[in-house]
């Protein structure tokens, strides 16, 4: 039985000192570290330059380091993702700005089809360092083109590794990882987060991008969750507190590969899970992490794994639909009240 | 195949009423979306809200062409087009208030105005990805024999996608009624023409696919619509689909959060001294077809327009969230 | 209890007059019934007619047709189904044919951002009434470009329909049903089915497209599978009933929507449940039909459910590799004896 | 900016060596390839299989310029392309048998050939997908200063997807070092050119994007080295791309599942009659630059070559069912 540490646990390395930034700059400051470090590395996307970044997160990077490594791209979203796929094969580490993954629809082929196969289909010849970045998520009443979590879908597809950051921390420490990477990493970024306020070390070093943490710490049920769900379920799980329900919190970080070891060593703790994804539930990730319970945890659970997941309808602009079609903190409690009063 | 019409600029013959209809419409747009801006910074209208305000000639000069029965499409910039081709104020208004009485019902928002009666195709929000849609729309007039001409809105930047070469390859080997109008506002989002494009003459682009192409002042809205007149007129009888590049400029933000560092403050003045409502104002009067006081007159009818869009916006009610889950399937029998 | 009857229950109607075709001819039959009753129906796809089609399916629609309504496509998959979104949008009912759903990646943005999307957006006022055909599936050595099932990745999206026929009656009578649906629907054509012969019915009727079949009863394991693996399945039932092991075999014919009801009533009867499917596992719809079953029969179930899907990997060219990346009739077997020896 | 090449055929220069080269090199590619289609109907090859047969002049003639360090691209019907470049013929049969010694281990098979040492970058079987890889190719190079050419093959079916107007565009403007070869084979798949683009002149495309780019005999290997040669030395001295278009036929079918119901029999035999390597034989001759015991000569050699590659891929082995997972992603250390 693992010892309570403070609740909300989002550190990775406790303990050491730390300065606090928003997630925004924390992405900016690992973009800059990278290209610092690496002169393989570049960024290229549309308006990452003049513009700033569609969510200011290039900001000031273009003056930094010159046109020639933060690139804005017409808009031909197969086009420059492809781009990046030829720039890794031939030795550079790019990191693609997809601005937000509705658009990275149009290069789909391209992340599917090369990224994803080329080093099988080339018998281990030839691997893609390839970094996508792209803005994930709802909340912002901007619709149905604009407002879906595609991250759980691209884990689907092997070849590919997707990565959800959710804290500070991970935003500000997995993309150099990710760079290190020699396969193709997906990047999700939330964009509700670019905001948030977080604490890194003050000398933050690269972490894993393949393991879940444990976010906070709790005996009577496992919530699985990752990205800005994280923080809804956090809350839910402060509210559940105050009434006597301890909630264990695992942020997934990667959707690929998921960290079986962690959640399912939790739920064989709690006998409950419960899983929470923004996106939509039908063959979702969430799907996924109930299917592998189902395998690796049967006879651990005392009832059935429940989902509570984005509505499955394509997103609403007017704000209380919107927010309808999104969970909830309440949402998620009450879930969490149902299934622990069940038993 | 190609014409290149550039026409010399404000001297397409006007009578007093046709220049204050064109006004009137100008008008209607610019006061309309200055009155959208001030009731974001409220937060009565959330989401992206992309302005039109110097474009407005384009969306105008166009629109006086093209029939009821036509097809139009356009980008998520298209309370210009949505208003010119007479969706109501209030139900666009209203739309943007997220209500109920919207015309998308308010789960579309400023992107996706959509209207059935005036076969307003969308407020589409991916660059470029409604320019297929429009060759399956004229395709099927044309399999009909129905004499529609579809009309598609879109910017520079689109250009750039994969969709226009492929929407423009199959709508000029399909000989398909289309008529493309180019709004090249000279930015897409932050990034310049010159770094979009490597021919930044977009007209010339029509030459790869053997499309007829003018480009046009888009700050002008007599040529506008002289060059749409013509278009339009072209594919009604041929069948053809046509090009227009409108060379205009956008006076305002990308959306509302835009710092605008990739242009010069001095840029934006020099297109605002080609207003083309003032254009218009200045050819009408230079021709001596209207006076302030039809101005003002013009004004008054926008404002009160503009009023009772907002008032019914206000009105209108919050869709009950237990309908969540509808519009995702068609509700009704089959057709 | 359902009463058994013949063990392959390949047919909707049982009883009536039947004759034999092949899958590829029933499709064309279909398509060419749907041409000559109503004129709004249309094909469009690449080498649907000068060349008959790639699998040979629309061979001599043209000469029947024209070239009007069978349509020969430039290489512009997302251009053509775009066109095919916009001639449903303007009162046709056009048939896309993209000609293997590894090319429908292309099309990603038209059919996700604009088929699936636009009823909604608009407020339901715009309805897309369009049917895309594509063939799907391994098995052919065409390796990591052209072997891919996405059936089960489509299911994940509101607004989408998502069939696959197995039988050569579904074949036949599933696509008059998708035409009249005013919704988007795609349909996966399996291509190692196209020259699967089975009995159709001499005088069709149109059948549902969101109902599974039961295509074999048994009491002590559900198989739920469809399209190409149903006969794989099936094969292995056979070899199981030899050694006293009934497996009742669930079709799902529709991936999106799922039809809960059949499924979960035959696992609430047999108590164990199996899932087979030749596309990948992680995110796949095996993994929604586990956690379904999860969710609403997790009390029925004498152990977990399982899956045997394909392996996680870009489907390799070798011929010996190929099969060992795809559910055989063997390893269905074994996994069912396995389940079954379990308790 | 725009050239246009067409060569007067078969003037230019050519000296004894040079010639029994490029005879050689096309008469590998084909006798290979006839040994590859006999190799499938004994069901040693599996899968899609597309010939070049007909077609080896522009693989050749192009191939032929190339420095060992520059990049290659190409589709699915490549064999032509990995054996001018260098590609083992050994390796390729191998892969097209499935077996571990071919040059993508078996996992690829005829439509993806892929070599390291030759910077043979596939072997890419969706139509156009390549295209931008070649950007982002040449894109590495130009930034890390490295004076490489990228040099991309495709079909005219390519030219209607949506990535090639995007990669022609960011290579032009972005200044890259791309070859961009359009083998016109005046089909894609069973499509005709006239039925998949409304300007046939493909040439007449690279206008759009301020390319330079020609429009080349593909039947004469002579042409398509002059053409190539000025393109390669433009680019590796200028920086930006080019484009050539070769004007081909390819006389088999399009994979070995065709009817050939969408062309005359009529046809295919008229551009039979320009055969690449007869043409080039009639050439040397006339020149009195060879006889017909050089040819002998060389289809001795070619004939030992190709049996050596079948022995070898019938000696190879299959690669264990227990390594199915690995390759997904990559075994080594970082880089
Ligand atoms: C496919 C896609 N990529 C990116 C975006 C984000 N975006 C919205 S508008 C825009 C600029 C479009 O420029 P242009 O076509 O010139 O139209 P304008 O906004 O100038 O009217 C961008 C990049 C998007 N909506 N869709
Ligand atoms: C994106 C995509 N669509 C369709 C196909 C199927 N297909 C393979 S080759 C081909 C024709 C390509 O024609 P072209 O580019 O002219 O090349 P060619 O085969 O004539 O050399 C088609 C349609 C594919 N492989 N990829
Ligand atoms: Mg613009
Ligand atoms: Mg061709």
């Amino acid at each position: 039985m693992i010892t309570k540490t403070k609740p909300n646990n989002l550190l990775v390395t406790p303990g050491v000192e730390t300065y606090t930034l928003t997630y925004r700059e924390a992405v900016r400051e690992a973009m800059r570290e990278a290209m610092l470090r690496d002169e393989r590395v570049f960024l290229m996307g549309e308006d990452v330059g003049n513009y700033g970044g569609c969510f200011a997160v290039s900001m000031g990077m273009l003056e930094e380091f010159g046109p020639m490594r933060v690139r804005d791209t017409p808009l031909s979203e197969s086009g420059f993702t492809g781009a990046g796929i030829g720039a890794a094969l031939n030795g550079m580490r790019p990191i693609v700005e997809v601005m937000t993954c509705n658009f990275s629809l149009l290069a789909m082929d391209q992340i599917v089809n090369n990224a994803a196969t080329i080093l099988h289909m080339s018998g281990g010849l030839f691997n893609v360092p390839l970094v996508i970045r792209t803005a994930t998520g709802g909340g912002k009443q901007l619709a149905a083109q604009h407002s879906h979590s595609w991250e759980g879908w691209y884990a689907h597809v092997p070849g590919l590794k997707v990565i959800a950051p959710a804290t500070v921390e991970d935003a500000r420490c997995m993309l150099w990882t990710a760079l290190e990477d020699p396969n193709p990493v997906m990047i999700f970024e939330n964009s509700l987060l670019y905001n948030l306020k977080g604490e890194i070390p003050v000398d933050p070093q690269p972490i894993d991008i393949d393991k879940a943490r444990i976010r906070r710490y709790g005996d009577d049920i496992s919530i699985i969750t990752f990205g800005r769900s994280l923080f809804k379920v956090l809350d839910a799980a402060e509210i559940l507190a105050e009434e006597g329900i301890e909630c264990e919190v695992i942020d997934l970080r990667s959707l690929r590969p998921l960290d079986d070891e962690t959640y399912i060593d939790s739920v064989v703790k709690t006998n409950r899970a419960l899983v929470v994804d923004e996106g939509w539930k039908s063959v979702g990730i969430s799907a996924e992490i109930s299917a592998r319970i189902m395998e690796q945890a049967f006879y651990d659970l005392d009832m059935p794994v429940e989902r509570v997941c984005g509505v499955e309808v394509p997103i609403p602009y007017a704000k209380h639909m919107e927010e309808a079609s999104l969970p909830q903190v309440e949402d998620i409690a009450a879930a969490v009240r149902r299934m622990v009063d069940h038993g | 195949m190609k014409t290149n019409l550039t026409l010399p600029e404000m001297t397409v013959e006007i009578d007093r009423e046709h220049g204050l209809h064109l006004l009137h419409q100008m008008l209607r747009i610019r006061r309309f979306e200055e009155k959208s801006a001030e009731l974001y910074t409220q937060q009565k209208i959330r989401g992206f809200l992309h302005l039109y305000i110097g474009e407005e000639a384009v969306a105008v000069g166009v629109m006086e062409n093209l029939d009821p029965d036509d097809n139009v499409l356009a980008t998520y910039r298209e309370h210009g087009q949505a208003l010119a081709r007479g969706v109501s104020m209030g139900a666009v208004m209203a739309e943007m208030y997220g209500k109920q009485e919207g015309c998308a019902r308010g789960r579309g928002g400023s992107m996706h105005l959509f209207d059935k009666e005036t076969r307003f195709f969308g407020g589409n929000a991916i660059v470029g990805g409604h320019l297929p849609l429009a060759v399956g729309m004229a395709l099927a007039d044309k399999m009909r024999g129905d004499n529609r001409v579809t009309c598609i809105f879109f910017g520079d930047g689109a250009v750039a996608e994969g969709e226009f070469h492929e929407a423009l390859n199959l709508s000029a080997l399909w000989d398909l009624p289309v008529l493309f109008v180019c709004e090249n506002n000279r930015y897409g989002m932050g990034t310049a023409l010159e770094l979009s494009h490597s021919v930044t003459d977009l007209a010339a682009k029509a030459a790869a696919y053997g499309m007829a192409a003018a480009s046009v002042n888009g700050m002008d809205v007599l040529a506008m619509h002289a060059a749409a007149r013509e278009a339009v007129t072209a594919i009604r009888h041929g069948g053809s689909p046509w090009f227009i590049e409108a060379r205009t400029y956008r006076f305002r933000a990308h959306s509302m959060f835009d710092a605008e560092l990739y242009r010069e403050k001095t840029e934006v003045e020099e297109w605002k001294g080609l207003d083309p409502i003032q254009s218009l104002i200045r050819t009408l009067k230079e021709r001596d077809l209207i006076t302030d006081d039809d101005i003002n007159q013009l004004e008054l009818m926008v404002g009160i327009e503009v009023d009772e869009g907002v008032r019914f916006a206000e009105d209108g009610t919050w869709e009950p969230v237990e309908d969540l889950e509808r519009f995702v399937y068609w509700e009704e029998a089959v057709a």
